[in-house]
């Protein structure tokens, strides 16, 4: 059933789209041409503003819901962690008070990393990055768009009893993670239909 | 191209930047390690005391995790840190109760500002170009000290001059310590809006000097003389709440509200009556509500003690003050004048205010002393429903802080700069801005380009910080330990202190901070009388005495008092207890009716100037906000501009529209603004927002607007030496087409076309 | 041309055509033999009376009545399909003159739309291959004809056609 | 929501203080000029009468979240809808800028992104993270601080209890230095709000309209009946 | 009225087939590029955002909703008068029918733009369409302009096959006089035409349906672009009057874009022998009742409003009638009955040029029309504090000229592909004419003599 639904969707938008797909360009030429000039003359009509989009190319993708699997510059591995008995909460904190999880901080991964494993190569570049005085940059794996105006809170999905790999795949089989499960709002909707919570629109969007 | 356009621009492309950045790891900035690991979405709230007018309301400040990109040993990356996303009102503390005005609220975009000074700046252009370099703070510090060493070796000390906005409580006594101790003079405390005058009258009539706390909660009446008390006189916060209590809190009691003044303000617009009054009379109005209660009888003279007793006449009934001369001097109406009188002495408690424009005469002092008098005689002084003194803290650093005296006043230190070469070598500017806020006639930006060094602390590049030679920014309020003593709001004794409710996003340090560095840099009396590592161990050492005080914190050991005043956010007493009242020191001061003087023929400058501070910027220290740029003013509307109030049919009288391009002359120079057509004005005012009008204060208030101040005479309040900004005489003419930027009640044709059939 | 075996006349005067129509059915062709093609519809004239009964308009209010179901089905069914139905304004979850509208707008929609189908499919459009046809009826000229007849009879009905007043006789086919 | 016009003083402290709760953006002064400011709540003033016997009222007027509010029905997309507390809800996402609800609402209590809104940096970082950024194209108004509520709720859920009165306060209201302003659920008779309402000073705005607003005003008392009383 | 023989009505009608004058190549080219224009003005305003119009709060609708009203209100021209004059067997209809629906057709999908184009987000258009999705939201139908959604719809179709279905005979008959591809190109556009009896009454029978259809289409069509301002409790919009009152005014200016068309055609197509006077003649004394009962309507909405007094619905009726709005409020009297109703009424002024200058009047007058229902009300809505005033941009005003050039591109590319005057229609009523007229000559029978 979703599948055809899908389906049905992406069909009617690359419909939409390759009618306005020839003219993306022609939208980039003249919007920078607008710019040039509003920069240059200050033309009565010349406005500030910024696109909701930094390109024209990034707006088709997300018009189209295409958002490629992060890159992460450590090759961390959920799998091996979960395997010597860590649990989620236990880097993730906070997830059971609040809308957000904590990705841990260098000084949380070093707490035991100074001497567990300090000879394999991902720990080395932990290690490095922490003797710079830096973070690991990790890169977001899931999380909603700006342009979805979703507002997540975990913990009241925690202490109603869903299971992490519901909406995250089941992570002592990833390594690296990758976004595993597709956070539609049909996905959500089944959900919450299914044990029967609000399905009421500005339960998570405002 | 002017200016703006090209800050708009460069914002653009800097946000550009900031959106190319995201997705791509490469792209983006590094990473530091969070010093501490915060939960995001969960937010802590932090108390912070409110230092953007002299109210001292407490605050809560909500902060939450986030990125900011900081600079961190010289580079630029993003650093995990607490923000602080709100501020609201401290419901425990006794000033604001929980609430926090617009101004307060907006507090947080200082902070944030695009424009605030990032990093120690020396002058590498010509003084007053705005040409500036980027130092290391140690070099900043060494060039500070350099100078005052210098002065030091030279015993020159009295050379040195610091220009301070009015400041309390410890960071008073730190200034004034590190003064003592450098041998200098003390700071110079300046500010457009400042309630001297009401100080002075108070501490004459009735023994405190300090602004009165209305209690009007439990007042039946109150009689506002000029006095915009729910917008920006005094303590705001604290008034309102006690204004709606006065007005819907009492089950079946409702105050009354009467305000005089020739325009209707924020206050005057929230009154059952607003009696507009010639400019100046407001204590000749004053008196003669006394003498109707006097002369009808609602109360003896005698009464009003000392503070009658300093008024001319008042033994015989104030004889000169019977309505009908009152009505010739002041415009309000004979019957007015009795029927208010009645209503106030029948209808105890009631209270009167005088302040603003009232005070702002060179008849200020004597309108302040009348509506003290007022005040004694219907039994308002030091009761409930009255007027109450504050019992305000004063705290102590030490032998060597007692020393410091007060210091001089700014006209004082113009002449002493103007007074010979080199007769100031140093100064040090301390956030004040009196190059904006005072009068050009007063000739201080003159003056302070003769003084060879200026050092400033603020953390914005203003008109007056524009000059100064090096700048050492200073944390912003939310990242700065904080303190405060209120001396009005409340009847109890507040001691305000605040931990930093964040990290600095900047490059900078707390002024206190930079002051015991220097002293210690320059070593030998100054490094022993000031003996503390950092700001907090003063502000700790100032507490201490309170542990064993009753109030709102009680412990054992002095670091667990510490650790809960900071928690709460201050120290109280536990009860309302107002200062003594009777005591008044003065006598016969201005005893005698004086009339306003004004600058300007009645001929040639037909209007009198009313400058007024807005509810949103302030006295102009608030104008480069955008929430305070971009909220309408609650009465004319406007946004992101000044304007000229008149009369309608003034405005039809000199051909004016709504709109139109007007310029306001004075003996002393000429502004321009659009004009604003408003009722609620009289036909002989002109009124003009102050705060506009800033030549250079950041891309928000920068260009925009004009600033009356500037064309102010340079008159004080007889027998004061505060200004007499009221007190200015100009003419009015229409010199073309202009915008004016309203809200709401855009369509100025709209009273006549919903005319019906 | 055409691959299919014809006889045909082309007529300029409509009323002679008429004669060339009675013609061929005096000479026994059955009815679906006789073509009759014109630039014209020559309403009034006999020829044009063939095969003139239709359903159309039943057909078209029935498609009618089929696009208001479907419309107000789908009026229904948007306005309770949320999980948890979606209220605006206060109206009750099927609002009435709303959903009136749109079964209103869809039912024309529908008898349109069958209208055309109809139109297309009885009228035999869409084919583009005619087995006859002449492009001297676009000059005016009607053409009367027999489709498929025996060549026996072929002389017959040359005669027939060219009495009745045919311009010309053309044949198509093996004739 | 009851406010209380004898109390209210016009300060606008309920303005800023929206502002900075609900990310609403800072338009500038150009668009401003263009009438393009948004305020979720104003505080309209009226003067009555001509000098010197001027009136002045004020009125602060936020989205009154009506019950039959005629924003709602006009969206084509449901972004516009009612929600499930009885809120006008306002669905960013689902908004594709008809503006046909700003034009429907009688208040002119919706605002319109006509561009994707600017902080210059770092006035970024003052953004509330508990309420999303609306970018250009949409049309935003007062949600009641809906943020505020979801969390009262989930706060009051996770302790196993229901939202006490007063419990949850939206910026405005809390802001609000003369108390002028209270917060509660209408539809439990006991609340301070529903308490108010009752009040025989209450009064709602554009009654007539038949939108029946949810925010109550209290018409501003007179000395007078004071004295009657 | 001369009469023509078949081939002559042929031979003139199918002349602006075969070739392009440079004039016309000029003509067409700056239409094209004023489109072009406007397009560009569009991107300009999808990449930069709505901000780049004059609209502000509370005027959230300005030129682009006008231009809505006002294209749907001219696509009445063709339909709806082909229809009537169609069932009431009105004999003159038949040069005037096709470029009446043409202008239908086009103004039509001209009009069904604005309302993407004046869209905040208009890459979501396709919300609007009923689909699944698995978000399972749907469209609201209780929003009228879902109702829009499909009575344009449903008229679109309507009029399209409206139009095309008698083209069909015309194709086949441009089919058999050329050769090479366009032979192949009108063969496939033919549907396999070739003109029996039973195509003939088939075809008859449609058109009989469609007509009957078709009027109470775009009857519904007005209706419903007027309820979208009825439904708004906004003063000066939620009134009775304003589905008839819409559809009148469609009406009218529809007639007016009507007459102006055939002018045109009939002065650059040199069809003079086919656009006779008496054709400007009939449609003049519709454009002349139809500019009565706007008048009435006007009269009968100012007087409701004035007596009844309302104060929120004076404050938009005074700025209309007197303050800021006035000028254009009479400008729109005036192009719509002052200058029209002599010229029409008095019998010596109903020439074609009289008619054609009426007919300006009411084109210009009934776009300040549709302004003027919009702007007033918006700016003057209940509470006096948030009221408002606009002024439209660049943007808008190139969007909206381009709109009008586009009308103009099309109409020209279409009379270059197809016959702008129904052959076959114009062939049969000369047949019909003069059988039902045995005194005349019958030409063909003399040639066949």
């Amino acid at each position: 059933m979703l599948f055809y639904r899908r389906n049905f969707k992406s069909w009617i938008r690359i419909a939409v789209v390759m009618g306005i797909a020839g003219l993306a360009g022609l939208v980039v030429e003249h919007g920078l041409a607008a710019q040039d000039q509003s920069a240059a003359t200050a033309a009565p009509e010349s406005q500030v503003f910024t696109p909701a989009h930094p390109t024209v190319w990034s707006a088709v993708q997300e018009f189209f819901n295409y958002r490629p699997q992060p890159v992460q510059p450590i090759q961390f591995t959920h799998k091996v962690h979960l395997a010597n008995g860590l649990q989620c909460v236990m880097c993730h904190v906070g997830v059971d008070q609040g809308p957000d999880a904590r990705i841990p901080s260098d000084n949380f991964c070093m707490t035991c990393h100074r001497v567990i494993a300090t000879d394999k190569p991902e720990i080395k570049k932990l290690t490095a990055y922490f003797n710079r005085g830096e973070d690991v940059p990790w890169q977001r794996v899931y999380g909603f768009l700006p342009s979805a105006h979703v507002k997540f809170n975990h913990a009241p999905h925690i202490r109603a009893g869903v299971d992490c790999s519901k909406c995250h795949g089941d992570m002592t089989k990833q390594t690296v993670a990758v976004r595993a499960v597709d956070h539609t709002m049909g996905f959500c909707i089944e959900c919450h239909q299914q044990r029967n919570v609000s399905v009421d629109c500005v339960t998570c969007h405002y | 191209m002017e200016r703006r356009d090209f800050l708009k621009i460069s914002a653009l492309s800097g946000a550009a930047a900031a959106l190319d950045a995201c997705g791509n790891p490469e792209h983006q900035l590094i990473r530091f390690i969070p010093e501490e690991d915060l939960t995001p979405g969960i937010a802590t709230w932090k108390p912070s005391v409110c230092t953007l007018c002299p109210a001292g309301c407490g605050m809560l400040v909500r902060v939450m995790q986030g990125d900011a990109e900081v600079v961190r040993k010289g580079q630029l990356g993003l650093l995990k840190m607490g923000l602080a996303k709100k501020l609201e009102g401290n419901p425990a503390h006794p000033v604001n109760e929980g609430k926090l005005c617009p101004r307060g609220q907006a507090g947080l975009q200082v902070t944030y500002h695009p424009d605030r000074i990032r990093t120690p700046l020396v002058r590498s252009g010509p003084r007053g170009s705005g040409q500036f370099k980027e130092v290391t703070w140690d070099e900043a510090t060494k060039q500070l000290a350099g100078q005052l060493s210098a002065l030091a070796s030279g015993k020159q000390q009295d050379r040195l001059a610091m220009v301070v906005p009015p400041l309390r409580g410890v960071k008073k006594s730190l200034l004034g310590a590190f003064a003592a101790a450098l041998k200098a003079p003390a700071p110079v405390e300046f500010a457009f809006l400042d309630g001297g005058v009401v100080a002075a009258a108070d501490a004459a009539s009735f023994g405190p000097a300090e602004p009165p706390t209305a209690d009007l909660g439990h007042s039946n009446y109150v009689l506002s003389f000029g006095a915009d008390f729910l917008g920006t006189w005094n303590s705001p916060v604290a008034q309102s709440l006690a204004y709606g209590r006065m007005r819907a809190g009492r089950p079946g009691k409702r105050g009354k509200l009467v305000h005089f003044e020739p325009r209707i303000s924020l206050t005057a617009g929230n009154a059952d009556e607003w009696i507009p009054c010639r400019p100046g009379t407001e204590g000749a109005l004053a008196l003669s509500l006394c003498h109707v209660i006097l002369r009808d009888k609602l109360a003896p003279a005698a009464d009003a003690g000392h503070a009658g007793t300093l008024i001319e006449g008042w033994a015989q009934g104030l004889p000169d003050f019977d309505p009908e001369k009152a009505e010739q001097q002041t415009g309000v109406p004979a019957a007015t004048i009795v029927r208010i009188a009645h209503e106030a002495a029948t209808h105890q408690p009631a209270v009167a205010l005088a302040g603003d424009s009232a005070t702002a005469h060179t008849s200020g002092l004597f309108n302040a002393l009348a509506v003290n008098a007022l005040n004694a005689l219907l039994g308002s002084a030091g009761k409930p429903g009255g007027i109450l003194f504050t019992p305000a803290w004063t705290p102590s650093l030490g032998k060597t802080a007692e020393k410091s005296q007060a210091g001089g006043t700014l006209p004082a230190l113009v002449k002493r700069i103007q007074s010979g070469p080199d007769a100031v070598k140093a100064l040090l500017l301390f956030g004040a801005n009196p190059v904006f806020a005072a009068p050009a006639a007063m000739q201080v930006r003159e003056a302070l380009e003769k003084v060879p060094f200026i050092a400033s602390f603020g953390s914005f590049i203003d008109e007056t910080s524009i000059l100064a030679d090096v700048i050492l920014p200073d944390h912003s309020p939310l990242e700065s330990w904080l303190d405060d003593a209120p001396v009005s709001g409340t009847a109890r004794t507040v001691a305000k202190v605040a931990a930093p409710a964040m990290e600095p996003v900047h490059n900078t340090r707390g002024t206190p901070d930079v002051l015991l560095d220097v002293a210690h840099q320059l070593g030998g009396e100054a490094a022993t009388a000031l003996p503390w590592k950092s700001y907090d161990e003063a502000l700790k050492a100032a507490f201490a005495p309170l542990q064993h005080e009753k109030g709102s914190v009680s412990a054992t050991d002095p670091d667990e008092f510490w650790s809960k005043v900071r928690e709460q956010g201050g120290w109280w007493s536990a009860e309302e207890k107002s200062l003594p009242v009777g005591g008044g020191k003065g006598s016969g001061v201005a005893a005698t009716a004086a009339a306003p003087a004004f600058d300007g023929g009645a001929d040639a400058y037909a209007f009198h100037l009313l400058p007024f501070a807005t509810q949103m910027q302030y006295d102009g220290s608030l104008a480069h906000l955008p929430w305070m740029q971009e909220a309408p003013d609650p009465l004319s509307t406007v946004m992101w501009g000044s304007w000229v109030e008149l009369n309608p049919a003034t405005a039809k009288k000199l051909g004016i529209e709504q709109g139109n391009l007007v310029e306001v002359a004075s003996q002393h120079g000429s502004v321009r603004a659009p004009a604003l057509l408003a009722p609620g004005i009289a036909p002989d005012v002109v009124a003009m927002p102050v705060g506009q009008g800033h030549e250079s204060f950041t891309r928000y208030a920068s260009e925009r607007g004009a600033n009356p101040i500037a064309i102010l005479a340079p008159m004080t309040v007889t027998g004061t030496d505060a200004l007499a900004w009221a007190a200015t005489r100009v003419k009015v003419a229409r010199v073309g087409e202009g915008k004016i930027i309203l809200f709401g009640a855009r369509l100025h044709e709209m009273p006549e076309d919903v005319k019906h059939r | 041309m055409a691959s299919v075996n014809s006889i045909y006349g082309l007529f300029a005067d409509p009323d002679a055509a008429d004669r060339g129509v009675n013609a061929l059915r005096h000479a026994g062709v059955a009815q679906d033999q006789i073509v009759v093609m014109s630039s014209e519809p020559h309403e009034g004239h006999a020829f044009s009376l063939l095969d003139h009964k239709t359903i159309m308009p039943w057909l078209a209010a029935l498609g009618g009545v089929v696009g208001g179901a479907c419309g107000f089905l789908l009026a229904r069914y948007t306005q309770v399909a949320y999980p948890e139905p979606l209220i605006t304004g206060g109206m009750p979850l099927v609002a009435p003159f709303p959903s009136a509208i749109v079964t209103y707008e869809l039912t024309m929609m529908g008898a349109v739309i069958t209208t055309v189908v109809t139109l297309l499919i009885t009228a035999r459009l869409l084919k583009w291959k005619q087995p006859l046809y002449d492009s001297e009826i676009s000059y005016g000229k009607i053409l009367v004809g027999v489709l498929g007849p025996s060549g026996a009879a072929r002389t017959d009905l040359e005669n027939r056609l060219r009495s009745a007043g045919a311009e010309k006789i053309k044949t198509t086919g093996q004739l | 929501m009851v406010i209380d016009l004898d109390r209210c003083t016009g300060c606008e402290a309920c303005v800023v203080a929206c502002h900075a709760e609900n990310n609403i953006a800072t338009v500038g002064e150009d668009q401003a000029a263009r009438a393009r400011a948004m305020h979720w709540i104003r505080v309209e003033r009226y003067y009555e009468g001509e000098f010197p016997n001027v009136k002045t009222k004020f009125m602060p007027v936020p989205c009154q979240q009506c019950g039959a509010a005629p924003c709602e029905p006009v969206c084509p997309t449901f972004a516009s809808y009612h929600t499930i507390e009885g809120l006008n809800g306002q669905v960013y996402n689902r908004c594709i800028g008809t503006r046909y609800c700003a034009n429907a609402c009688p208040y002119n209590t919706r605002f319109f992104n006509f561009y994707n809104p600017v902080w210059d940096k770092p006035l970024d970082l003052q953004l509330n993270p508990d309420v999303s950024v609306r970018s250009e194209g949409i049309m935003e108004k007062c949600t009641f601080c809906v943020q505020r509520i979801k969390a009262g709720e989930v706060q009051a859920a996770a302790e196993k209890r229901l939202v006490k009165d007063g419990e949850i306060q939206p910026a405005c209201v809390q802001s609000c230095p003369t108390q002028a302003m209270v917060f509660g659920d209408l539809s439990d008779p006991e609340s301070e709000a529903s308490r108010l309402a009752r009040s025989n000073r209450a009064t709602r705005l554009l009654d007539e309209l038949g939108t029946f607003p949810k925010v109550t005003y209290l018409q501003r008392g007179s000395w007078h009946d004071n004295e009657n009383a | 009225m001369t009469t023509k023989t078949p081939e002559q009505i042929n031979e003139d009608l199918l002349r602006p087939l075969e070739g392009t004058s440079p004039r016309y190549l000029a003509a067409l080219t700056f239409f094209v590029l004023v489109v072009l224009a406007g397009a560009a003005a569009f991107l300009h305003q999808v990449y930069a955002g709505l901000g780049v119009t004059g609209l502000n709060r509370p005027v959230f609708w300005g030129f682009y909703i006008t231009d809505f009203v006002f294209w749907i209100g001219l696509s009445h021209a063709g339909t709806l008068i082909s229809a009537i004059l169609r069932l009431s067997n009105a004999t003159w209809r038949r040069p005037v029918t096709r470029c009446a629906e043409v202008i239908t057709v086009f103004a039509l999908s001209i009009g069904a733009m604005f309302p993407v184009v004046h869209l905040g987000r208009p890459w979501l258009a396709f919300w609007l369409f009923p689909y699944p999705s698995e978000r399972g939201i749907w469209p609201n139908i209780r929003s009228p302009l879902l109702w829009d959604f499909f009575a344009i719809n449903t008229y679109l179709l309507g009029s399209v096959t409206f139009l095309v279905l008698p083209i069909l005979p015309d194709m086949a008959l441009v089919r058999d006089r050329t050769t090479g591809w366009k032979k192949k190109l009108y063969h496939v556009l033919s549907l396999g035409w070739t003109g029996t009896p039973r195509q003939w009454s088939r075809l008859e029978m449609a058109m009989r349906i469609m007509a009957v259809a078709v009027i109470p289409v775009a009857v519904s069509v007005h209706s419903i672009v007027s309820w979208d301002f009825a439904m708004a409790p906004v003063p000066g919009w939620h009134s009775t009057i304003f589905a008839p009152y819409f559809v009148c005014g469609a009406i009218f200016s529809g007639i007016a874009a009507l007459i102006i068309a055939m002018a045109l055609l009939r002065k650059f197509l040199h069809l003079e022998d086919y656009l006779l006077r008496i054709h400007f003649e009939n449609l003049g004394k519709l454009l002349l009742v139809m500019s009565l009962l706007w008048f009435y309507f006007v009269f009968a909405e100012r007087l409701t409003t004035w007596y009844g007094n309302g104060s929120s619905e004076m404050a938009v009726f005074w700025p209309t009638q007197s303050g800021s709005y006035a000028p254009l409020f009479w400008a729109m009297v005036v192009c719509n009955f002052v200058i029209p109703f002599p010229i029409l009424a008095i019998k010596k002024l109903r020439t074609i040029a009289g008619t054609v200058v009426a007919s300006i009047g009411v084109v210009i007058g009934m776009w300040l029309e549709r302004f003027l229902i919009i702007v007033p009300s918006l700016s003057h809505k209940y509470l006096p504090y948030s009221y408002g005033s606009y002024r439209p941009s660049f943007t808008e005003i190139i969007i909206t000229v381009a709109t009008f050039a586009g009308l103009a591109m099309l109409y020209m590319l279409f009379s270059k592909i197809i016959p702008i005057i129904s052959v076959w229609e114009l062939k049969a009523g000369e047949v019909t004419e003069t059988a039902t007229a045995p005194a005349l000559a019958r030409p063909e029978q003399v040639r066949a003599d």
